[in-house]
């Protein structure tokens, strides 16, 4: 995949890691797009997932042979300078997470709005305990953008509906699965109260921590017997909905963010106008709409 | 001799290491029951050929045969088997185990898939049941017990095995008077139930006290198979040696001036040393003899700062000022020489001129600046006088020989130029031409005419005390006697003091000895009674 | 068990008692027997790597790579159940599979006389790239119908992983202690030129106990599988440095000849003992990290300060 | 320098230069003014960081927590930027504080003569969460009109930090080679007894190289906000492992008395290479992490044999 036509556009995306489910469709949209358009399109995240430093250098050595990058920024200001430096000569198109200050050099956002996805999941929640009684939250892992964005759109929707009171919020559930797996275990130990949960719902920020949080739920016989809302696809959350062990998780449409992003670096690189906005969508799949083919369409381009 | 058929022939064993050549076609027979000493000096291969015995190397060309049978053994389990046992040199054993499987470390009796610990405790007491050593009981970790109890632990090893043939390395060399001579009983013990045993030894005495034959190996070559009862001993060293001795020790005229270092009542931490008081004088050498174990080191260390010190007084008369921490010593212009080169006198993979010239860096250049060049200039002065082979002052010194790094810490002091020299076994391991030249140098800074230097040195060879020194005391215990004039003494007398025979020397005006009195008649002295 | 060695379990044991009565002098639900068996439970995966480890220490050597091995391991053993194959064969793989990755590090450091520490640093990254590369960086999720593994390490009552990780302590315990092999690790790492003079076979020792170590991350991983029901080639990043802390906080000295099983598995629990408490308590979880590293150091020195009056 | 000690280099450079001349005969954009200042550049944060790591190692000793180090020292510049310390404060105030980190280090090994891999085990995780504590988990951000630390390490030219590194390079090589400390670092990592029998002050020795140690780690940390713009409390993780690998690949010996600063660059230089090579020629990331694996053991066996042949 070293040679590419003369005079073929060429495109690097560059996600914040390349294991989980996620980047795969964002990678196949943007596989998409540059099939459609016929560029050539290099798919390569960081080695290490979180580390700023490594993307930073990634976008720097990308820039040199590529005529425009589609970034998914690992931090909001670590990848700044670097995008501005690059994009003083090339488009840079920002997908999944914003990009501080960054308006003025940069051709576009692509996104989820991950704030509003946290809102949905909140007014979700808070819908299926009946608007009263506690939640408690997993975070992510510190330092993840796009994760806090959501933690704290929830934690402010929640706000609104009175009788709801936030039990935990403290806890990060850490990278991996396995590990989220642990801290929630212990987290409903803490919050255990005779043979149920002190707590009526559980909101998950991400599909590490979901998967944890629904794993350990399981370990203890409780799933199903607390509100559970995650975030993300998996095709284990989808079982979970249908036993009734989730009350709903919230999709984005990653392989419409990758395809748009493409898109949208194309179309700056022709010379058009592209909108400096553009919200990906967040989509709250339940068990009761789970049967729509426009779901389960967005479902599928998400599971392996 | 020619009656019972040899238990081992060993013909024509060639053994190199890279460029050296440590056995060049060594033939070697033992007979059933007999005890035969291998002597030689320092790298002449006496442990190369034994430890080919033992299966630890495997000879480049040559053969054996053990009873009859063509033997070649691939490792030391394979040796055992045959019947080979093996005492090795540097000590062997593992800290970590207890006694008890140390002894039977290698062949663990079994039961089933376990070690069958009955059967091992069995073994190893009756193993340990000839030394009868208070320390060695069979469940303590081996690391706790002292240098003396472990060679008796790996001695204890062989033993366990029912060897037909069994090879000593210098076995007494960390030994205690009390172990070595049961050491002794036991060796008759084993020859008169028809085992056969190797010894090797560099002293004459034990040779002549255990073995019927010896062979002397020079510079890897037999010159020569003898029976010991009727060999001279001038005979034997002369073979080993392969050239006359009479300069081994040179002394020229010296002159006791000023007191330089006086030590009273210096105690250690663990009463070794034990209210140790002497005085030294520039322009003199003193030795101190004593037994292994008997807390010389301890005193030295203690002296210089090493290790703590409970109690006692050391007057320096030296300039510089400095409290008791081995830099404040070099301060006051005293330098020491460990026992022991590679835990603690050489940093084995640096340079020759960085190892010499480590206590006095800052003479190499100003403001923490240091200059290689000059470093080297400096030490290919001394690797010029004190004869050290090696490629130059840059060479790690690790690479050198033991004798030529002997040479090289040696030179520290001198580079240094220290007023006060403390040599602790200063000629250990090292051949008998490094000896010559580190006895002339010591000769030297005594005799200094401007600056007479005064030295202590600790030696468990008497021979070399007494050619080397002018003054001898005696440690037994961690108490030091007085330090007697050489020619006011006997080896008899310093060997009363230090087995605890006698209290003390004998007085000044007691009786004359004439062998001390000609110190370079001091190669008779080995076959002085003990 | 002799005296000496109770002692030198004593001060771990001790450092697990007082973590545990604080913790739950502030949270009575520490004491309850939901929270032991979690403590339990979360220490399996990390308690049956450090049985090898200790093993691999006690001989003198190192294993930096335990972790990614965890994660190959992992997804080797669930790709096989994605294949159908049945539970015990998918057990044996895995075990085997770990055995093999064990012997590439055993092999490079002992015939190439190569230090340990940078072998296994290179196989480090080297089999965790490779997991990521067998399964295209996904976690290979096991089929929905699969629940042979879950009783392993999930369910009710006492999970079966809590018992195979006693047991293999009472086992390697017994190995260490009573047979010939254990006893020539102790030898190797005490003093490896006096085991190779008695015939102790040195190379072969040090191999095998590079393949136990191998095998038990092998199983380690299956737990993990069991666990969180997939074999993903992110998990167990930075374990191993958990892994060796339990090793060593139970007393085994990283300059070999030292250590014991028990001392590893009290080890682990500490530290899972230290998470638990943490998160019950509510403590922010970057305060777990502070905790636990001031905890290993705080026992080290204790350990420390124990052998120098000993 | 002598013979030796070029021969010693020659290993690793030529590994550097085999796996520069592979990858660019695949594109020969490697070649290009850019890319290769690209590898200097992105080998500025663990260069710096392994000139230090040289000297502990030197002196016998390792440090596991400069990672974390790394991450604690850029929050507390970054926190003083957001204060409107003047950039030269900035600089000495953390590499004053790294070297305050290694003073712990060191303290601890020293004085309470524990192991440093235990104890910097442990300072790892704690000197982790304090960076995670005091910044409540999130970076702290460089305000967006501070523009006079982007020299150091981005915009147009050659960053300066790639000065700094090498003029870092060059000064260490002096200390160890010309002065009398740096022959005390060789003295006291070949033989502590010699050393102190000699008259050097081992513990001083040591305590001034893990605080050196410390300040660079925070130099590099002062590097890395330049780069990011940002104190970032999980940064650098397991940046430790790839620091400690350059310094070996480099040719420095873990037990001590063996190691050139110079050498530590190179490693850094080859494994900088091999990533941006392997991205250059869109190899798939996780290969990355194989080839690097399996390079650090090659260049590692290489220098084996080098050593077995000298
Ligand atoms: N492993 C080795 N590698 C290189 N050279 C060796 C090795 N072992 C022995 N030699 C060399 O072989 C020669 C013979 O050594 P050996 O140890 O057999 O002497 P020795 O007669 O036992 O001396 P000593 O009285 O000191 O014990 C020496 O020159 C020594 O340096
Ligand atoms: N740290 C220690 N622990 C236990 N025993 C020790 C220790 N250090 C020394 N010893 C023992 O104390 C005794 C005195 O040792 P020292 O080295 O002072 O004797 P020495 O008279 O100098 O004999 P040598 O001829 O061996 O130099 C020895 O038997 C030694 O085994
Ligand atoms: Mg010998
Ligand atoms: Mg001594």
């Amino acid at each position: 995949n070293k040679s590419s036509t003369p005079g073929q556009l060429r495109i690097a995306v560059i996600p914040k890691g390349t294991t989980h489910i996620y980047w795969k469709s964002v990678e196949a949209g943007a596989k998409k797009a540059a099939d459609e358009l016929g560029v050539k399109m290099t798919f390569v995240g960081p080695q290490k997932e979180d580390d700023r430093s490594q993307q930073i250098d990634l976008v720097k050595n990308q820039a040199l042979q590529n005529d425009a990058i589609v970034l998914a920024p690992l931090d909001a200001v670590a990848l700044r300078d670097v995008t501005k430096e690059v994009a003083g000569k090339k488009p840079v198109v920002i997908i999944d997470s914003s990009l501080a200050d960054s308006d003025g050099f940069i051709a576009s956002y692509v996104a989820t709005d991950n704030r509003e996805g946290g809102r949905i999941a909140a007014r979700a929640l808070a819908e299926s305990i009946g608007s009263k009684g506690k939640v408690a939250v997993l975070r992510y892992a510190q330092g993840s953008a796009s994760t806090e964005q959501r933690e704290e759109g929830f934690l402010e929707e929640i706000k609104k509906f009175p009788d709801i009171q936030v039990a935990s919020s403290e806890q990060y559930a850490g990278a991996t699965a396995s590990q989220a797996q642990d801290t929630a275990t212990n987290l409903i130990t803490r919050l255990a109260e005779g043979g149920g949960l002190s707590v009526q719902g559980i909101f998950c920020s991400n599909q590490t921590s979901t998967y944890g949080m629904l794993q350990a739920l399981r370990g203890k016989n409780l799933a199903g017997k607390v509100k559970f809302v995650g975030f993300d696809c998996d095709a284990t959350f989808i079982d979970a909905l249908k036993k009734g062990e989730m009350q709903g998780s919230v999709l984005q449409d990653p392989l419409n963010m990758g395809y748009m992003g493409v898109k949208t670096a194309v179309a700056k690189l022709k010379g058009e106008t592209v909108q400096p906005v553009v919200d990906t969508g967040a989509t709250l799949i339940t068990p009761a709409n789970l049967a729509d083919p426009k779901i389960d369409a967005l479902i599928k381009t998400q599971l392996p | 001799m020619a009656s019972p058929p040899p238990r081992l022939v060993m013909r024509g064993i060639r053994k190199t290491f890279g460029p050296t050549v440590a056995l060049g076609r060594v033939d070697l027979e033992i007979l059933p029951g007999e005890v035969h000493a291998l002597v030689g000096e320092n790298g002449a291969g006496k442990s190369t050929l034994m430890k080919i015995l033992s299966g630890a190397h495997a000879p480049d060309e040559g053969e054996m045969q053990f009873d009859g049978q063509p033997y070649h053994p691939r490792n030391p389990l394979d040796a055992r088997a045959r019947g080979v046992g093996m005492i090795y040199q540097e000590l062997s054993v593992a800290p970590h185990l207890t006694v008890e499987e140390n002894i039977v470390l290698g062949m663990e009796p079994r039961k089933g898939p376990f070690i069958d610990r009955k059967a091992m405790r069995a073994r190893a007491l009756e193993a340990l049941a000839h030394f009868d050593h208070p320390d060695i009981r069979p469940d303590v970790k081996a690391g706790t017990l002292s240098v003396s109890a472990q060679q008796l632990i790996e001695i204890g090893r062989s033993l366990a095995m029912g060897c037909k043939l069994l090879v000593f390395d210098e076995p007494t060399s960390s030994l205690a008077q009390k172990d070595i001579e049961r050491l002794f009983l036991l060796i008759d013990r084993l020859k008169a139930q028809g085992i056969s045993i190797i010894y090797i030894s560099h002293f004459l005495e034990e040779v002549k006290r255990l073995a019927s034959r010896l062979t002397v190996l020079r510079d890897g070559s037999v010159v020569g198979t003898r029976d010991v009862a009727t060999t001279e001993p001038e005979e034997i060293v002369s073979l080993m040696v392969g050239r006359d001795v009479e300069d081994l020790y040179p002394r020229t005229a010296r002159t006791t001036g000023e007191r330089i270092l006086a030590v009273a009542g210096l105690t250690g931490a663990r009463n070794k040393p034990d209210g140790v008081t002497l005085d030294l004088h520039r322009g003199e050498v003193v030795g101190i003899a004593g037994l292994v174990g008997s807390g010389r080191t301890e005193f030295l260390r203690a002296l210089f700062g090493l290790d703590p010190v409970k109690g006692g007084a050391v007057e320096v008369a030296t300039p510089g000022t400095g409290n008791a921490t081995p830099r404040g010593r070099w301060k006051q212009r005293i330098g020491m020489l460990s026992e022991n080169r590679k835990e603690e006198g050489l940093a084995l993979n640096l340079s020759i001129a960085d190892n010499v010239t480590l206590p006095c860096l800052e003479r190499f250049g100003s403001a923490g600046t240091l200059s290689p060049a000059k470093q080297k200039t400096a030490t290919a002065a001394w690797i010029d006088k004190l004869g050290i082979k090696c490629q130059g002052p840059g060479q790690p010194i690790g690479a050198l020989s033991g004798g030529n790094q002997q040479k090289a810490a040696f030179a520290r002091l001198l580079e240094y130029d220290v007023d006060v020299l403390l040599l602790d076994e200063p000629t250990r391991g090292i051949d008998i031409a490094a000896k010559a030249r580190i006895y002339e140098a010591i000769n030297e800074v005594v005799t200094d005419p401007h600056r007479p230097r005064a030295v202590i040195i600790i030696s468990s060879y008497l021979p070399e005390l007494f050619g080397v020194c002018d003054r001898i005391a005696v440690m037994s215990q961690g108490k030091l006697t007085r330090a007697v004039p050489v020619g006011q003494l006997t080896p008899h007398d310093v060997m009363l003091v230090a087995t605890g025979k006698a209290a003390d020397l004998p007085e000044v005006g007691g009786r004359k000895s004439e062998i001390a009195s000609s110190p370079n008649s001091a190669c008779d002295l080995p076959f002085s009674d003990l | 068990m002799r005296l000496k060695s109770i002692l030198t379990l004593l001060g771990p044991f001790i450092a697990l008692l007082v973590v545990y009565g604080v913790f739950g002098s502030q949270n009575p639900a520490m004491f309850t027997e939901d929270v032991v068996l979690n403590i339990l439970t979360q220490t399996v995966i990390v308690g049956i790597a450090a049985i090898g480890m200790t093993l691999i220490i006690i001989s003198g050597g190192i294993d930096l790579s335990v972790g990614s091995m965890i994660a190959l391991c992992g997804t080797v053993g669930a790709t096989m159940v994605t294949k159908d194959v049945s539970p015990v064969l998918v057990f044996m793989g895995t075990i085997a599979f770990g055995g093999f990755c064990g012997l590439i590090n055993g092999g490079l450091s002992t015939g190439l006389k190569l230090m340990p520490f940078i072998v296994t640093l290179g196989t480090m990254q080297a089999f965790r790239g490779a997991a990521k590369v067998a399964t295209d960086g996904t976690p290979v999720n096991l089929p929905f119908d699969v629940t042979a593994y879950k009783p392993w390490l999930g369910g009710a009552g006492i999970p079966w992983g809590v018992w195979l990780m006693l047991a293999l302590v009472v086992l390697f315990t017994l190995v260490l202690r009573y047979t010939r092999f254990g006893r020539h690790v102790f030898a190797v790492g005490s003093n490896e030129n006096t085991a190779t003079l008695c015939g102790v076979h040195v190379a072969k020792t040090k191999l095998f106990v590079y393949m136990i170590g191998g095998a038990l991350a092998g199983l380690s991983a299956v737990m993990n599988m069991a666990k969180s029901s997939q074999g993903d080639p992110t998990t167990a990043t930075g374990m191993e440095l958990d892994i060796i802390a339990a090793v060593v906080i139970g007393g085994a000295s990283l300059s070999g000849g030292e250590g014991t099983v028990l001392g590893a598995l009290i080890g682990a629990l500490l530290m899972t003992t230290i998470r638990t408490g943490c998160v019950l308590n509510g403590i922010p979880t970057p305060w777990t990290e502070v905790i636990t590293g001031v905890i290993i150091v705080v026992a080290v020195i204790i350990d420390r300060l124990r052998h120098r009056t000993a």
